[in-house]
């Protein structure tokens, strides 16, 4: 994001909360929002400077979770809240916060659309390949053959591969870290933060009670650091992004996969906010008479 | 008082042709000479070809609607003028029917002709486009031009118009069709002036007016109120609500956006609104539908957001240009749970303007989203209106606290605050002193989620207390025509012109004993019952007079008020009601003396 | 004609401790016992933790919803007992509180204990279900054998219910669970039995009876009328609807399918309907509003496709977990335009399984979108029926022509052929005689797009036309109860288990001159007006009885046959009405002495 | 398609219907149409054998124009109504006729969704890059600048490439043809429907109303076919598919240029397809009485 507004110094304190979690024990949902916390933190953006958009999901109540400005909205539609919010009051370092379900199934369209129009928000995609809400039926990142309460007998589909998919639609960061790394993930969520355009930050989550083998041991093994396993790797190179997207040995590399810092953002070329360029928000009611004068008359 | 002298113009051709643009020429021409005119587009869904046509009709006297008879029928179309019959069936005696002299005039249409009493008037509309024009895409220039001619309108009067249409493309331009006009012009001087036994005064004292349709009111009152933010997804025919901000985009400082689809419209004005822009998007059934599950959202929320709905012919695509009002029950009941609606029905241009003002102050005031139902007539027809009937808006943001408010807060801010009238006093976030995060699911005071049943109950006590308390400041409905009458119909929405002009046509022939009226609704939700009882005690006999099939309004009476039609009339074949058609059916119901008077 | 005799037990403890299937379990082992009973769970909207409980009634006569106040009450939950508080309250004089003896009984534990007059039961489940079962998880079995054991239930029916949900597992965890719930069993026996004042009288002939749930019934109804397609998104509490679905997915011989969106499951099942195949979905609100477009295309193109919405606490998420029953208008009035709809509202278990079968007999039959209206309660509660109220079902696929006919087919095949009934004969594609393709725009007999006003009117009038024909097929309401009594609440759906319980509480106490009844509606949409006047006319008193804010049944009748309730009892908190609150309220009406009798 | 009837002996004629169309003189739809025609005639498949769901939109409206079956449905909505036909009849070769508003913008989810599920459907999406039948407003595949009725000032979107986009998400043929050329394009139709699995074929299309320089032979200019420039093209490697979608040199190579023989399709693998492997709807409805039994037993 374009963060326009002053760097506070906060700490953990000031974003903590009485509200009681209803998070299983173990989930990786903690894990993702002590990552939240930590990247604000570090970032020096305070409780009031920020809102969490989220939709509908395990994941989506981390808003509730947090003291800073949050919106917890509908299923597959937090994008485009988001996406409304920040062009109306582009100051608000926006975030969008989904499920795996919520952000890539029944919302992929909203997502792919915003990333191609280069929306300045952060997209945290909790993916812990699993619907967790509704009890544990499959979803579009599920492993095929993974049996749930809607697959009794394996998923038989080819799941998304979130990294391509953003890539190909037009993010201009991608990021992924995991939940049980919570100092990388508050790394990479910084680095999402920080970024001018569209982050998408996938977050691998473990989800104890219906993803049971997906646990952080396995995730440990599962995942590496780009920049470990390939020094030479180039995170400005499309191909070379969407040829690590495409390895299919079943592991996880972990990192800023690519970043783009050619494209403008939506906001930067809305006419507008050209025109003016405080945020809509702070734009004048007040009529221009004159010009209210001279559109009547157009229709003399 | 006489019947009213009005003359009726229709110009037909094909879709691409320029029917759209030279009836709203002639129009403009026509106002300018000074007469009181109405104006609306018939049109097919699709791009070329068809046969669409554009209805005129002019008098000394306001017009609200087009009538069924017609004086003068031109055909841009020297192809396809054998679809004009069922136009020139339309034409009066002695009415005349302008046509390109190269259009062979079939069989059918000479019977049409003889069997109306019509004067064929063929001429080179394409000669003179040609020859003088030096294109004959200018025929339609011609054709206006002679139209001008026959209505003896000061030639002035079009060339101002036509001027102006085509400065913005180049004066040479301009200069040609102005003499291409004139030629038509002069040749109906010499030729059709004569031939015509139809005229109207004009008032050269008029002076200025404005002929703009509902959708541009509506956007335009919109702006007004300070709308700053709308985003949409092209939907015929609530799309040039969008369009016409997008026209004017950054003149007029507003952030608009063409989105993905309906859901995404809803879904982004929304999330403006929620961090504290005036936000609105628009749309048609079909869209609408997509867009039920977020207005859920805004009303737990308790976001104010403007939602315009323009009705076209249903079910699903339905007749996609043509006009209906069957979506009445579906938006007051829209999407899923009990939440508090705001539904404004604008039947005139001004309550369309209007409405678009109501729309954004009660919005804000209520914190919950506010439908605006406007339908494919209103959207597109024009009559003239003087200009100060659109003031500058009150702007009332309701309980939004300032931030020198907020600088002084001393609690803890809480956004859903328990209240008497229901509404909370809101704060916008980015404050520091007002952190908050609402949820859709049933919260509290703070906006934290919460399943506790004696919250539950209060809360939900809280939103709908805010219906009664919206109750008291919607508009009762009016009367149009006489306050006393023996039959009264009762419409909402854009039947406002046809029931006046039906009234008009009906109170002023003499032949007829009784009087008529109307008690139009121009905003329904949430009903000011008791406003509504009073007006309805003065009704001695109620006709439901509704464009659609079920009787919308009636049965919506019917449940609110136990209050019981006496008669219904419906029309649902995307047409709109006429004052003719009315008129009989109410002379009809006296003749079966239904009535006891 | 004395109260019934009944026993309440409460299983309490946190999510994902077992509490449902724990008490599912020793529902059957009551059931199997000989008792009549009535059993639902209340969960909050999380997976782990928070608090959740289960809830039985049995009695020597059937059983339709849960007493208010209880007489066992088991808490699983060694660490969050305080929780049970609330419960402890509800229990009876001499009533069982059964918890860990490792768990500390607080103060306010024990104020409650001792104002209720309760009988405090620590006992050792966690050191039974270790030392005997080998694990700790195993103490709701300890818990429920004590259950078994103060019930004086024969332990044969524990016991097979016991081995038959362990078996799946292995026959080792079998033989372990028996033997913990046998040291539960004797430990009651010995220590608390004589304690316990209360008792029921079993039925050991009672012989076979299924404990089923309102979804599991209306996906079984629907599979048994040869549903064999549903594509479905999970939403709670629509969900089940589908799982049952999944579940047996090959071997019932039915397409599954979880979507993407809620969009893309109703409008599959649309594709599926409209080549053939019986189709269904299934939803909750949020979801059901994402449907309703897809609804006007099935009305447009005359498919009949099933659709099940499940209701919960709304607006927006609201309490995704509770009960409501407030999308009734929505879901009447849903989508834009006119077009004819049927909605059934089943109230219970058997009536669940009927509409299963009903909706999809309807939908071929009309050529158009069934809409099964259930809600939270229902889909969750479960009590006796026997086996042969669920009968095979006959299957109507209404004018659907078949491949032999279509062999004979003469002249051109006509999709949407007008016909006095509104029902056009029926041919799928794939036929060489029937080729057609259908069209959402307004088309003619044929499909094909057409904006020509006669054919609108009269495709208008042929779709609505079916409204009138399925008028004569829909259910009238029903009464439950005496057919005479000073007092009737108007129920329909869920709450019918409810309006049964509170006609016995009332009618069988003496101290109370007067009777009640209710009124049911179990389809609701087209109304059945001349049947249901017919009934009403039986009304003395009209009570409306809705598990909503608005009175949605009462608006409907007011709407549609200008009906009017006496008085109006309306719970919204997302917690069942409970006969006894009724009770009082009735009671209450009657000391207004409101009604002269 | 997997073609399960008999091919039959058909000629054009036997598609020609008396419905006059609405489309512009010169419009795209036409060569469209007449490809569409040609493929079935090549492929001998017979007018009652298939079934053409559209959604809404001036294309969409080609069911309307060949005697066929056919279902014009919803804005958006055709790729999973026709996926439903299919699944419960998959003896009619079944088409998702789409615009790009259509398919790519509103539609995109569900495209995606059974792409990746390798749904047996031929989609052919009609991109004229502009809305059509709404009177001309910028499109998902309108290119940036692109000026239209909501975008004034020219569109700041960067556009969707459908061919990208398909091979990320999974579909298993992809193949690009022009309307100007209905002889080429009723090839890659006929291919795409001899295809097992989800077919894409983004058909550009000319409209001569509303993306008037875009005209025939401004695509003669842009289009070239693959095997003509790169003989040596492997359109099986996903990556070289990749790159090839990726060159923005502003032609359209036209031709397949992706095709995965190895996915199973999704019909294949539904378990009650696979109990009994005729047409769902040439199961039987009648219920088996045992099984009947068994169940309400389950509930004792
Ligand atoms: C429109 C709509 N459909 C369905 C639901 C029910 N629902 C709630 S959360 C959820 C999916 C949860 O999965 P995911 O998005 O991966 O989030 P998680 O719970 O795994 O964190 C669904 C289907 C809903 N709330 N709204
Ligand atoms: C839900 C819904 N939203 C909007 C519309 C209006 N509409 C009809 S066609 C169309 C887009 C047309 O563009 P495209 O899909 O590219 O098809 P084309 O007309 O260009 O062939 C739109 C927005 C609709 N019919 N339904
Ligand atoms: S179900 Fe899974 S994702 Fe949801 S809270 Fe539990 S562990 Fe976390
Ligand atoms: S508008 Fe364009 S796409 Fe539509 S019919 Fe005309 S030319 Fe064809
Ligand atoms: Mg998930
Ligand atoms: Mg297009």
């Amino acid at each position: 994001m374009v963060i326009t507004q002053e760097r506070q110094t906060v700490t953990a304190k000031d974003f903590k909360t009485e509200q009681k979690s209803t998070w299983c024990p173990g989930c990786g949902d903690f894990g993702i929002l002590s990552a939240v916390q930590m990247a604000l933190v570090n970032a020096g953006v305070a409780p009031w400077q920020v809102l969490l958009v989220s939709g509908i999901g395990c994941g989506s109540k981390l808003p509730d979770y947090i003291s800073a400005n949050g919106y917890m909205t509908l299923h597959g539609r937090a994008v485009s809240i988001a996406a409304g919010a920040h062009l109306a009051n582009t100051d608000l370092v926006t975030f969008a916060i989904t499920g795996d379900g919520d952000g890539l199934g029944i919302g992929i369209g909203h997502a792919i659309h915003n990333m191609r129009r280069n929306v300045d928000i952060v997209h945290i995609i909790e993916n812990n390949e699993v619907y967790g809400l509704t009890k544990g039926q499959y979803s579009p990142t599920s492993k095929r053959g993974f049996k749930t309460s809607t697959s009794p007998e394996g998923s038989i589909e080819f799941s998304v591969n979130p990294l391509a998919l953003a890539l190909t639609a037009g993010a201009t960061f991608i990021g992924r870290s995991y939940s049980g790394d919570p100092k990388h993930a508050a790394g990479i969520i910084q680095q999402a933060m920080e970024h001018k355009g569209y982050a998408l930050v996938e977050m691998l989550q473990t989800c104890p009670t219906y993803n049971k083998t997906q646990n952080n041991d396995w995730y440990k093994e599962q995942t590496y650091k780009i920049e470990e396993e390939n020094p030479s790797y180039d995170n400005t190179n499309r191909l070379m992004a969407y040829e690590l997207s495409q390895k299919d040995d079943g592991r996880y590399p972990m990192g800023v996969l690519f970043i783009d810092h050619s494209r403008p953002t939506y906001a930067e070329q809305v006419p507008a906010l050209q025109q003016n360029k405080a945020a809509l928000i702070d734009h004048s009611l007040d009529l221009d008479s004159q010009l209210f004068e001279k559109i009547k008359a157009s229709y003399n | 008082m006489s019947q009213k002298n009005q003359i009726s113009i229709k110009v037909a051709g094909a879709a691409g042709q320029g029917v759209e643009s030279g009836g709203q020429g002639l129009a403009k021409a026509l106002r300018r000479g000074g007469l009181h005119i109405f104006g609306v587009s018939d049109y097919m869904s699709l791009i070329k070809g068809g046969h669409n046509f554009f209805q005129i009709t002019v008098s000394d006297e306001p017009v609200y609607c087009n009538t069924e008879k017609i004086h003068i029928l031109v055909s841009f179309d020297p192809q396809q003028v054998q679809d004009t019959v069922p136009h020139i069936r339309e034409l009066h005696e002695g009415g005349i029917f302008i046509l390109d002299e190269g259009a062979k005039v079939d069989p059918a249409m000479q019977a049409a002709i003889e069997e109306v009493g019509a004067i064929c008037c063929p001429m080179p509309l394409v000669k003179l486009a040609t020859e003088i024009g030096g294109s004959r895409i200018m025929m339609n220039t011609v054709a206006l031009g002679a139209v001008a001619g026959i209505m003896q309108l000061p030639f002035e009067a079009l060339d101002s118009v036509v001027r102006e249409n085509f400065a913005k493309k180049s004066t040479e331009l301009a200069d040609k069709n102005s003499q291409v006009a004139k030629s038509g012009y002069d040749f109906a001087l010499q030729n059709l002036v004569s031939k015509f036994k139809y005229s109207v005064k004009y008032d050269p004292a008029m002076g200025d007016k404005m002929l703009i349709n509902g959708n541009e009111a509506i956007a335009f009152g919109s702006w007004a109120a300070g709308c700053r933010f709308i985003s949409f997804y092209p939907m015929t025919p609530g799309t040039s609500v969008g369009e016409w901000f997008t026209k004017r985009n950054s003149k007029i400082g507003v952030v608009t956006k063409h989105t993905e689809d309906e859901i995404a419209s809803i879904c982004m004005a929304i999330g403006a609104a929620q961090v504290g822009v005036r936000s609105m998007t628009t749309t048609s059934g079909g869209g609408f539908c997509l867009m039920v599950e977020a207005l859920g959202l805004a009303g737990m929320t308790e976001v104010g957001v403007v939602v315009v709905n323009a009705m076209r012919g249903g079910p699903s695509t339905g007749l996609p240009t043509r006009t209906e009002q069957a979506d009445l029950l579906f938006a007051i009941h829209s999407s899923h749970g009990e939440f508090p609606k705001i539904v404004l029905t604008p039947g005139t241009i001004e309550q369309c303007y209007e409405a678009g003002i109501r729309a954004h102050n009660l919005a804000e005031k209520y914190q919950t989203p506010v439908i605006i139902l406007t339908d494919q007539l209103l959207a597109a027809e024009v009559y003239d209106i003087s200009p100060d009937k659109f003031e500058i808006p009150h702007i009332d943001r309701g309980k939004l606290l300032s931030k020198e408010q907020l600088d002084k807060l001393e609690s803890n801010y809480l956004r859903y605050e328990f209240s008497a009238d229901g509404i909370s006093p809101r704060a916008l976030q980015g404050h520091p002193k007002t952190v908050h995060a609402p949820a859709t699911d049933e919260h509290d005071e703070t906006g934290h989620i919460t399943e506790d049943a004696a919250n539950r109950i209060k809360m939900m006590d809280k939103r709908m207390q805010k219906l009664e308390t919206a109750r008291r400041d919607i508009k009762p409905p009016e009367f149009i025509g006489p306050e006393n009458a023996d039959l009264t119909m009762i419409v909402w929405g854009s039947t406002y012109g046809v029931a006046y002009e039906t009234i008009e046509l009906f109170n002023r022939n003499p032949s007829n004993k009784q009087k008529i009226n109307a008690l139009h609704f121009s905003e329904l939700w949430p009903l000011p019952k008791d406003k509504i009882q009073q007006a309805l005690s003065k009704v001695k006999f109620a006709v439901s007079v509704e464009q659609n099939y079920t009787s919308q309004l009636a049965t919506l009476l019917r449940a609110e008020l136990g209050y019981e039609m006496k008669k219904f009339i419906n029309r649902y074949d995307g047409r709109p009601l006429t004052a003719e058609e009315l008129c009989t059916q109410v002379q009809e119901i006296f003749a079966q003396s239904l009535i006891t008077a």
